[in-house]
């Protein structure tokens, strides 16, 4: 009984454990440093928590060929058991889980971050869910896999109420209700997992899955349904995705991106290294259960998106849709595809979520028809909210949307699952109805009285990055496909 | 040379890019003659791109178009971005300037109500590249990304400075057009995936020298979407009905772009794409595809007889020439082949002056309405009319201007097409299309007697109707010219495509 | 000043095809292609040659043209510009037809003439009837040259050319040879106004006079017996096609004859006629024979000479009077008003009229009589079709002279019988044929009207010696003795004033609403359903698929109750069901 | 001992905690509901366990779901108790603040 | 022996279980629940899984209920009857929760209708403790940042607001 742990063990869990100290620290500059003025704190405490998720970006970039399994053990059959691979499709999903990271905290600045919120938990909080996250992305057995998901959702759950009012309260109610039953779920079906397969390791269940008599297939199948079905909830993939339009609008916009980009990003994380390397090998019935869930989600989620009179409802509900169009190629097992996907969604959420702030922040309504002749009044500004809208409906000059979604086409197509290609098809006309609205409201004029404010600097700045990057992404697409490989 | 394709290609967006950028405080006219200049200078680069161009390479003894840029672009994806031009790429493209520098000179007095003609400028810049680029794409994929560029400015030109009497026909009209061209963009997307995944290849270079073989099963299904998809923007019938309206509802510019170019796109990928890529599972589809199109020549003549609109009859006109253009290939035939890509450029420079002049004459009235605009425009506006009865005849096909060589070598692609195709369905289609010529011939002679003949007594002048303008004969000038010019020298395109 | 341009360039240019045929004149045959393009294996181009046919249609295009040019100079003073440039552009689209060696070039100028008829037919566009009649001339003609495109298809891939001078009978397959001639036929029998596609040309007199004459005699309707006698080779090689033609021919002749006797109009009963004769000139050419042929564009040149003199005349009555209308003409023949007030005019026409009605020593009845012996010699040979040509031919020779003196008569004399003649062309107003209206200002038309008349009346008798006379004599009796027959009935109805119109031949058969009923109504209908078919069957899906999203969403947005334990419920039932699903998928 | 005992017996209570979940209002009920879930996750986890005759890995994750439960309750009654503040009760049903306005047109 | 001490427990814990969710008084409800996890824990025992059973009395009877009834009393939770403490969904929810026992016991019994689990004695502490610190390090850490972080968060959500505050002492 002695803890061992090799420096490779220590070089995966780097990252995770500097985001996990960093928290404690932040917590800990907030709550001991009272006497600096508002601003002061705020400042310090958002440069800490970006120095400390660009260290693992750093890191992820100084080692993105690498191969670093960690914590395992020689296995009775087959290659060694570990809890944790760091490998270069780790690091791709790092990269987009810190990058989404980075852009809320840069979102969350001065000034930009409802007052009401306290900075320290609530950068503690996001650092923390951060940790789960990584740690997610790079699990590669069950118990972790199930305990890092908690740890990305309970601290969302507590931002998601961090405003200590009455609709956050009511959102992270839903949302928790929601996790909780989730996780029971899932936990009912990891039970069962490790009753067939007798072990918690994703390799040995996919080795021991193949060659199951009937009768312990079926279980196992319910049971990889179960597990799956708990990822589900946390992307909110149909139906279980109700509980996300509600949480989305009571939430502060701030934490409502944090849920958009890096807890939906964690989830398809956790889903594709669940699948690809796991519960659901080639040819599973699995994949085609995700692949049901894929078309249901997508076209779900577009068509509720079609007739919203709200921004953060209708991004909530083309968010849902978005989650569809993921599901496609990591039912297909591509995970260059999903990868590339989230990659761009990411950005392009994080941009659009950034110009739904500056607006919500000065007209609370929060309504479509807010944004009307604002690509009069707010050229820039407006001109980077549609680039985001045209990047998520996947249409020229959105490249990255568009060729994110055509190698989740390509990966559909290869996996023979042309059904769910004609699916996709039509949601890329449901979805261009949804955005089209949205630019449609920008276009329009003359509006009585159209959107002007001074736009506050740290928005703007994380706008035009989101903006620069997305371009970037458009112009150079193979970097979004380079992250997994 | 290759310069020259990637300038004409970058200029019109990184100029549009420009336009946006400054303050929209900017003159219509600045604005415009920014447009013109630009649009000019394409046009400039893009007959410099003439003479240099090869055969036709798509059917030559494995030889490459001439001017290429081939770079890769998303390698995991196997993405190319592949450019060239050949001999049936470059008349097309130089039509695409010709109408873009035309509808920049036009908008240089005459504008939409609404006015942003900063925006619109810069939106039909915008139209052009992507249009260029489709032309000049030679990777699936990026044939596929070019055809989307087009659709948001599409959308918006037809949104913002569509019919500013129906506000919610536009919308409608616009978001009908994006959301059925994107939905047949993803099947045609499907079709290009399906090819890549028998053939291992996006590149149509590849893909023509070595195509795909078999006529059913995945090529069939792979050729089947992709002629969906191409056909909504064709458009084919029954896929037509987003047409009218958009025509209808959109500005002047906007049509003659729309009717002058986009539809284009489609015919082109057939030729392009679907003819030399499929083969097999082309001429397995060439009857359906040539019945589709009879119908669409004979349904969009009669639709046109009952039309009392004069820009929604001109937009259904031009299903009925597309559905001859979509005859031609399916034909599959030398003949057919280039009397499509012959009618192809016809269609442009005729319909383009239809619009040119249904737009004049409904800026002067206010209205597209036949009834309201009343009759006797010979005796109100004796130049604009004598012009509408030109672009009718011409639009009719009669001989010696330049609507007749492509309608006639696609009847005669039908009366001799490919030996593999049933020739008896060919001859039915010819005869019902040698019909649909005299339907045609009807409808317009409908639209000259209801709109330009009768009793000036009882048709008074309009108080502000003023006969052609300097700016407009200047813009169409060149129309008329080519017209006549490619009529009575039809060699001048069909020389470009003779070498096979 | 544009108009003093065109008028200008109208003559010099009618004048300029006169300097060319002279030139032409006697030069060798020759063919010239040009700007020729390969399409596949075929060449697609233009070609011009030269022989004696071109040079003779080129006198008569440049002489009726000049006529007509000069005509209307004094004819014509509304919107002269667009007219004269159009007049110029139909001769230019006649002389292409005429020197044209490429059937693509051939059908540019037969087209483009249909369009130019189609605008000058509708020059008066203020007058209804001048738009639909054009309408009526340029469908009816297109359709047939739907036909006429088909038989350039068949016969150019047949002979692998679409060179006139290249194509050889003897190297078409016999099927594709008749199948060829025979649609070209449907583009000549349109063209020219045969039956079944007769009834457009009547329809055109709306048009101005002198463009009447143009069309009638040297453009338009004469093309089509061109191009017949250009391909002679070609067409006397498919016996069904000459046959077929003999049959459309004789029929023709005698039902546009039968019209034209009850036409109460003068340029309509000069319309029928124009049918009729040309209908002989295709029965000479459907014998097949060299004799025929010459006898036909014999009786072209005649033709085109009185024809172009009859319409020019009838052209100065709408001028002066105001109306050619038999009814209206009628007012002014008291104490011979009309003849005395416009005596050049009624001279020439007196010429034209009898040139047609084939009296003996004017040029129509010699080179009529060159037709029927041509029909004679085939028929003696033991032809069937000589037969039916000939006798068809002369019942015609007799109607014509009927129609011709009747409309002599009674356009220019009082009827005897003043009493009995009132009523013959009123339907309801007996008394207006006692009106005297005001004549004063009535007088003939200056100069330049008038010139053309005097020419063309002059060719109107010296052209049937320009062939050398060579006169079978029996067939001339015979033929006197027909124009006697057909004009002793005339006289005597006008002598008591009767003119008896049987209602069938007043309706011209009733061929007219016939092809409205059958062809424009349901086209008419079919438009409609069209429409109602785009409106209501596709964009019904196609709205039921936007509304289809919109309702779906509106549900989507019920189960969006706000109530967390719905959802909790949803997502449970949604896992036993996703369990059954993918079960049932996979399995 | 026959295996299935626990694992039916893990079943029904997880059933039971189902029905809890959706049936009954109180936010408070519903987490003790979701405590027996948790109960019956562990109960097949040690029963598995048992018939493995493992490591004790199937026990090491019971622990591991008890002290994760632990850490949901905390946190959910935090919430509960947030709600409630806000509110006034703490029934699941009745908080529909964040419905969504119905479309103006 | 085992297998009947097994079947008491777990009859306890099943009625337990019912009368939580069923019961029409909350505080009635936690004190059952008290009951049914510490039957379970009894099963536990039953199965020689000595250490999860202790840990389960505990963490659950000693922490968890604790914290419920603390809950409850401050959401002022009524120790009467409830006149609705279900709504109308009740019996869909238990034919909801049938259908899944069904499909979910039918699945287990196919499945492992014939296995038996022999009487091993291994539900030592040392045995889990080993585990722990040799394999499962990673989920532990992880799990004390999820403790931490809950803890926090609750902190953090059950401080009462500035502006909160600030309108109390007003």
């Amino acid at each position: 009984m002695t803890l061992t742990l090799t420096w490779t063990d220590w070089q995966a869990i780097a990252v995770p454990l500097v985001l996990a100290i960093g928290a404690v620290a932040v917590l800990l500059v907030d709550s001991f440093w009272k006497s600096a003025s508002a601003e002061l704190r705020h400042t310090v405490v958002t440069l800490l928590t970006s120095v400390v998720i660009l260290f693992g970006l750093v890191f992820v970039w100084a080692h993105r060929d690498d191969f670093k399994p960690a914590f395992c053990r020689p296995a009775v059959e087959g290659p060694a058991q570990c809890s944790l691979v760091f490998e270069p499709l780790t690091a791709g999903l790092w990269a987009v889980l810190l990058i989404g990271g980075l852009g809320v905290v840069g979102l969350s600045a001065y000034r930009l971050l409802a007052a009401d919120v306290p900075i320290g938990e609530y950068h503690f909080l996001l650092l923390s869910a951060l940790t789960g996250a990584t740690v997610l992305a790079g699990a590669r057995d069950l118990a972790t896999l199930v305990i890092a998901l908690e740890v990305v959702s309970l601290p969302s759950f507590a931002m998601v109420a961090l405003r200590r009012d009455r609709r956050g309260s009511e959102g992270a109610m839903k949302a928790f209700l929601v996790s909780v039953l989730s996780t029971a779920v899932m936990l009912f079906g990891v039970s069962y997992l490790y009753g067939v397969t007798g072990s918690l390791y994703l390799s040995t269940i996919a080795n021991r899955l193949t060659g199951l008599d009937p009768d312990l297939a079926r279980v196992a199948f319910a049971a990889g349904l179960f597990v799956i079905v708990g990822f589900a909830f946390k992307i909110a993939a149909v139906p279980f995705h109700a509980w996300l339009p509600d949480t989305y609008v009571g939430a502060p916009i701030e934490v409502t991106t944090f849920l958009a980009v890096v807890s939906k990003s964690a989830g398809v994380a956790g889903l594709l290294v669940l699948v690809t390397s796991g519960i659901a090998p080639t040819g599973s019935q699995l994949r085609t259960a995700v692949a049901i869930l894929a078309a249901v989600t997508m076209t779900v989620g577009n068509l509720a998106a079609l007739r919203q009179v709200e921004a953060v409802r209708l991004l909530a509900w083309s968010s849902i849709g978005q989650v569809g169009f993921l599901l496609a190629p990591l039912a297909a097992g591509d995970a260059q595809a999903v990868v590339g996907y989230l990659a761009a969604y990411v950005v392009v959420t994080l941009g659009a979520f950034g110009a739904v702030a500056v607006v919500q922040r000065h007209r609370p309504g929060g309504l479509l028809t807010d944004y009307r002749g604002m690509v009069r009044s707010e050229p820039g500004l407006a001109a980077a909210l549609i680039f985001f809208l045209v990047v998520l409906a996947g249409l020229p000059p959105g490249l990255a949307g568009l060729f994110t979604k055509f190698a989740a086409f390509q990966a559909v197509i290869d996996a023979h699952l042309g059904w769910l290609a004609i699916v996709m098809a039509v949601n890329v006309m449901i979805g261009l109805a949804v955005y089209l609205r949205w630019v449609a409201e920008l276009f329009r004029l003359p509006a009585d009285d159209p959107f002007s404010v001074d736009i506050e600097t740290p928005a703007v700045t994380m706008i035009s990055l989101c903006t620069a990057v997305a371009a970037v992404l458009s112009v150079l697409p193979s970097i979004m496909f380079a992250l997994a490989t | 040379m290759n310069a020259i394709l990637l300038a004409i290609l970058v200029l019109p967006l990184l100029a549009a890019g420009a336009l946006w950028s400054i303050p929209a405080a900017i003159g219509d006219r600045l604005a415009a003659a920014y447009g013109s200049v630009i649009s000019g200078l394409v046009l400039v680069g893009s007959v410099l791109l003439w003479p240099q161009n090869g055969g036709w390479f798509a059917y030559g003894p494995q030889d490459a178009p001439a001017t290429e840029i081939d770079v890769a672009w998303i390698p995991s994806l196997g993405v190319r971005f592949h450019l060239g031009v050949d001999s049936i790429s470059v008349p097309l493209i130089v039509l695409t300037a010709l109408l873009t520098f035309l509808c920049c000179l036009y908008s240089l007095k005459i504008t939409p109500r609404i006015g942003r003609t900063r925006s619109l400028i810069a939106l039909l810049l915008v139209i052009e590249a992507g249009v260029i680029g489709t032309f000049s794409a030679l990777d699936l994929v990026l044939f596929f990304v070019c055809f989307e560029i087009v659709l948001i400015p599409m959308w918006l030109v037809i949104d913002i400075w569509g019919d500013h009497h129906d506000p919610a026909g536009r919308k409608r009209a616009a978001n009908t057009f994006v959301l059925m061209t994107v939905f047949g963009s993803a099947l045609m997307l499907l079709g290009f995936l399906l090819v890549q995944r028998v053939a291992g290849t996006l590149d149509i270079v590849e893909l023509t020298s070595s195509p795909v073989a078999g006529g059913h099963g995945i090529p069939l299904a792979a050729a089947l979407l992709i002629a969906i998809g191409l056909a909504v923007k064709v458009p084919l019938w029954p896929l037509h009905i987003w047409l009218p309206d958009a025509h209808a509802k959109a500005p002047t510019v906007g049509s003659v772009l729309l009717a002058g170019v986009l539809l284009k796109l489609g015919t082109y990928g057939m030729i392009r794409i679907l003819v030399p890529v499929l083969p097999d599972a082309t001429a397995t589809i060439a009857p359906y595809l040539g019945a589709f199109s009879t119908v669409a020549i004979v349904a969009g003549s009669l639709a046109c007889l009952a039309q009392t609109d004069v820009k929604r009859l001109i937009a259904y006109s031009s299903v009925g020439h597309m559905g001859f253009i979509g005859l031609g290939i399916s034909t599959l035939s030398p003949a057919g082949l280039r009397g499509a890509l012959f009618a192809n450029i016809a269609h442009g420079l005729i319909t383009g002056l239809l619009f040119f002049l249904a737009g004049a004459i409904k800026d002067r009235h206010d209205t597209s309405d036949l009834r309201t605009i009343g009759r006797a425009l010979y005796a109100r506006l004796p130049r604009i009319a004598a012009l509408l009865t030109f672009a009718c005849l011409a639009s009719l096909g009669l001989p010696g201007l330049a609507g007749f060589w492509g309608e006639m070598l696609v009847l005669l692609g039908a009366y001799h097409p490919a030996p593999w195709l049933p020739r008896t369905t060919f001859l039915v289609f010819m005869v019902i299309a040698g019909l649909g010529t005299v339907l045609t011939a009807a409808y317009f002679l409908r639209l000259v007697r209801n709109l330009c003949q009768g009793d000036p007594a009882e048709n008074p002048p309009a108080a502000f109707a003023v006969d052609l303008s300097r700016i407009e004969l200047v813009t169409w000038a060149p129309l008329i010219t080519l017209t006549v010019l490619l009529g009575v020298w039809p060699g001048l395109l069909l020389q470009q495509w003779g070498a096979l | 000043m544009i108009a003093t341009v065109w008028r200008v360039a109208g003559v010099g240019f009618s004048l300029l095809i006169l300097l060319f045929a002279a030139l032409l004149h006697g030069a060798t045959p020759d063919q010239y292609a040009f700007l020729n393009s390969q399409v596949g294996d075929l060449t697609i181009g233009f070609a011009v040659r030269n022989d004696d046919l071109t040079v003779l249609l080129l006198v008569v295009v440049g002489v009726i043209a000049t006529c007509v040019q000069v005509y209307s100079l004094g004819y014509l003073h509304q919107r002269a510009a667009s007219y004269h440039a159009l007049v110029t552009l139909f001769t230019a689209a006649m002389v292409t037809v005429v020197i044209s060696d490429s059937l693509f070039f051939l059908l540019i100028g037969w087209e483009v003439m249909g369009a130019c008829s189609y605008l000058l037919i509708g020059h008066y566009w203020e007058r209804r009837d001048a738009r639909s009649g054009a309408v009526k001339a340029f469908l009816m003609t297109r359709f047939a040259d739907v036909g006429f495109l088909f038989g350039i298809f068949v016969l150019g891939l047949g002979a692998h050319t679409f060179r006139i001078s290249e194509l050889d009978p003897a190297r078409i397959s016999p099927g594709v040879l008749t199948t060829g001639t025979l649609l070209l036929l449907v583009g000549v029998v349109g063209k020219s106004a045969q039956v079944p596609l007769q009834t457009w040309l009547p329809d055109a007199m709306p048009g101005p006079s002198p463009v009447s004459a143009l069309i009638h005699a040297a453009t338009m309707v004469a093309a089509g017996v061109f191009l017949i006698a250009r391909m002679y080779n070609v067409f006397s090689a498919a016996e069904t096609t000459l046959t077929v033609l003999a049959i459309i021919a004789c029929v023709t002749m005698l039902f546009a004859a039968l019209c034209a006797s009850a036409a109460v109009e003068v340029k309509r009963v000069l319309a029928w006629s124009t049918v009729s004769q040309l209908a002989i000139m295709f029965s000479a050419l459907s014998l097949g024979t060299a004799d025929g042929r010459h006898a036909a564009l014999f009786h072209l040149v005649t033709h085109a000479a009185f024809k172009g003199l009859l319409f020019l005349c009838a052209g100065v009555l709408l001028h002066q009077v105001g109306s050619a209308a038999l009814v209206v003409l009628r007012r002014y023949t008291r104490r011979g008003k009309l003849r005395k007030a416009l005596q050049v005019t009624f001279l020439t026409m007196t010429v034209g009229l009898a040139a047609l009605a084939g009296v003996p020593g004017f040029a129509g009845f010699f080179s009529k009589d060159t037709v029927i012996e041509a029909a004679w010699e085939k028929a003696h040979d033991g032809s069937g079709v000589g037969w039916v040509v000939l006798v068809s031919v002369c019942l015609t020779a007799a109607l014509t002279a009927f129609y011709c003196l009747r409309l002599w008569l009674w356009t220019f004399f009082r009827t005897p019988a003043l009493a009995g003649g009132i009523g013959a062309f009123e339907d309801g107003d007996a008394a207006a044929d006692l009106d005297d209206p005001d004549s004063s200002k009535l007088r003939d038309a200056p100069w330049v009207m008038l010139a053309p008349l005097v020419l063309l009346a002059v060719a109107a008798i010296a052209l049937g010696y320009a062939d050398g006379v060579h006169l079978n004599w029996a067939i001339g009796l015979i033929s006197t003795a027909l124009v006697l027959l057909g004009a002793l009935p005339a006289y005597s109805l006008w002598r008591r004033g009767a003119d008896p119109r049987p209602i069938l031949l007043e309706r011209e058969f009733g061929v007219d609403p016939a092809y409205h009923g059958l062809v424009v109504v349901p086209v008419k209908w079919l438009a409609k359903l069209t429409v109602a078919g785009d409106r209501d069957v596709i964009g019904a899906y196609v709205r039921a698929v936007g509304r289809t999203g919109m309702l779906a969403s509106q549900g989507l947005r019920r189960l969006q109750t706000g109530n967390v334990q719905t959802y909790l419920t949803a997502a449970v039932i949604g896992v036993v069901a996703l369990a059954v699903l993918a079960g049932v998928i996979g399995s | 001992m026959p295996l299935v005992l626990p694992l039916l017996l893990a079943v029904v209570l997880f059933c039971i905690g189902v029905y809890g979940v959706l049936a009954r209002r109180n936010v408070i009920t519903m987490l003790m509901s979701f405590e027996l879930m948790l109960n019956a996750v562990n109960l097949n986890l040690v029963a598995f366990d048992a018939w493995r005759v493992d490591e004790a890995t199937g026990q090491t994750l019971a622990i591991f779901v008890i002290t994760l439960a632990a850490a949901e309750i905390g946190l959910g009654l935090a919430i509960v108790l947030l709600l409630f503040r806000g509110h006034g009760h703490v029934d699941a049903d009745a908080a529909r603040d964040l419905l969504e306005h119905e479309e103006a047109s | 022996m085992t297998t009947a001490l097994f079947s008491v427990a777990g009859a306890v814990a099943v009625v337990a279980a019912v009368v939580v969710v069923v019961s029409r008084r909350i505080v009635h409800a936690a004190l059952w629940l008290v009951l049914a996890l510490g039957a379970v824990a009894g099963c536990f025992g039953a199965l020689h899984a000595e250490f999860v059973a202790l840990v389960q009395i505990l963490v659950y009877v000693g922490a968890i209920v604790v914290l419920v009834l603390f809950a409850l009393m401050l959401t002022k939770a009524p120790t009467n009857p409830l006149p609705e403490i279900t709504s109308g969904r009740a019996p869909f929810a238990a034919a909801v929760a049938a259908v899944l026992a069904l499909i979910l016991g039918a699945g287990v019994v196919l499945a492992f209708g014939n296995e038996k689990i022999k009487p091993v004695t291994d539900g030592s502490a040392t045995a889990v403790g080993t585990q722990v610190f040799k394999n499962w390090v990673l989920p532990f850490e992880v799990l004390s940042v999820l403790l931490l972080a809950a803890l926090i968060g609750a902190i953090a959500l059950s401080q009462r607001t500035e502006s909160a505050q600030r309108k109390k002492e007003d």
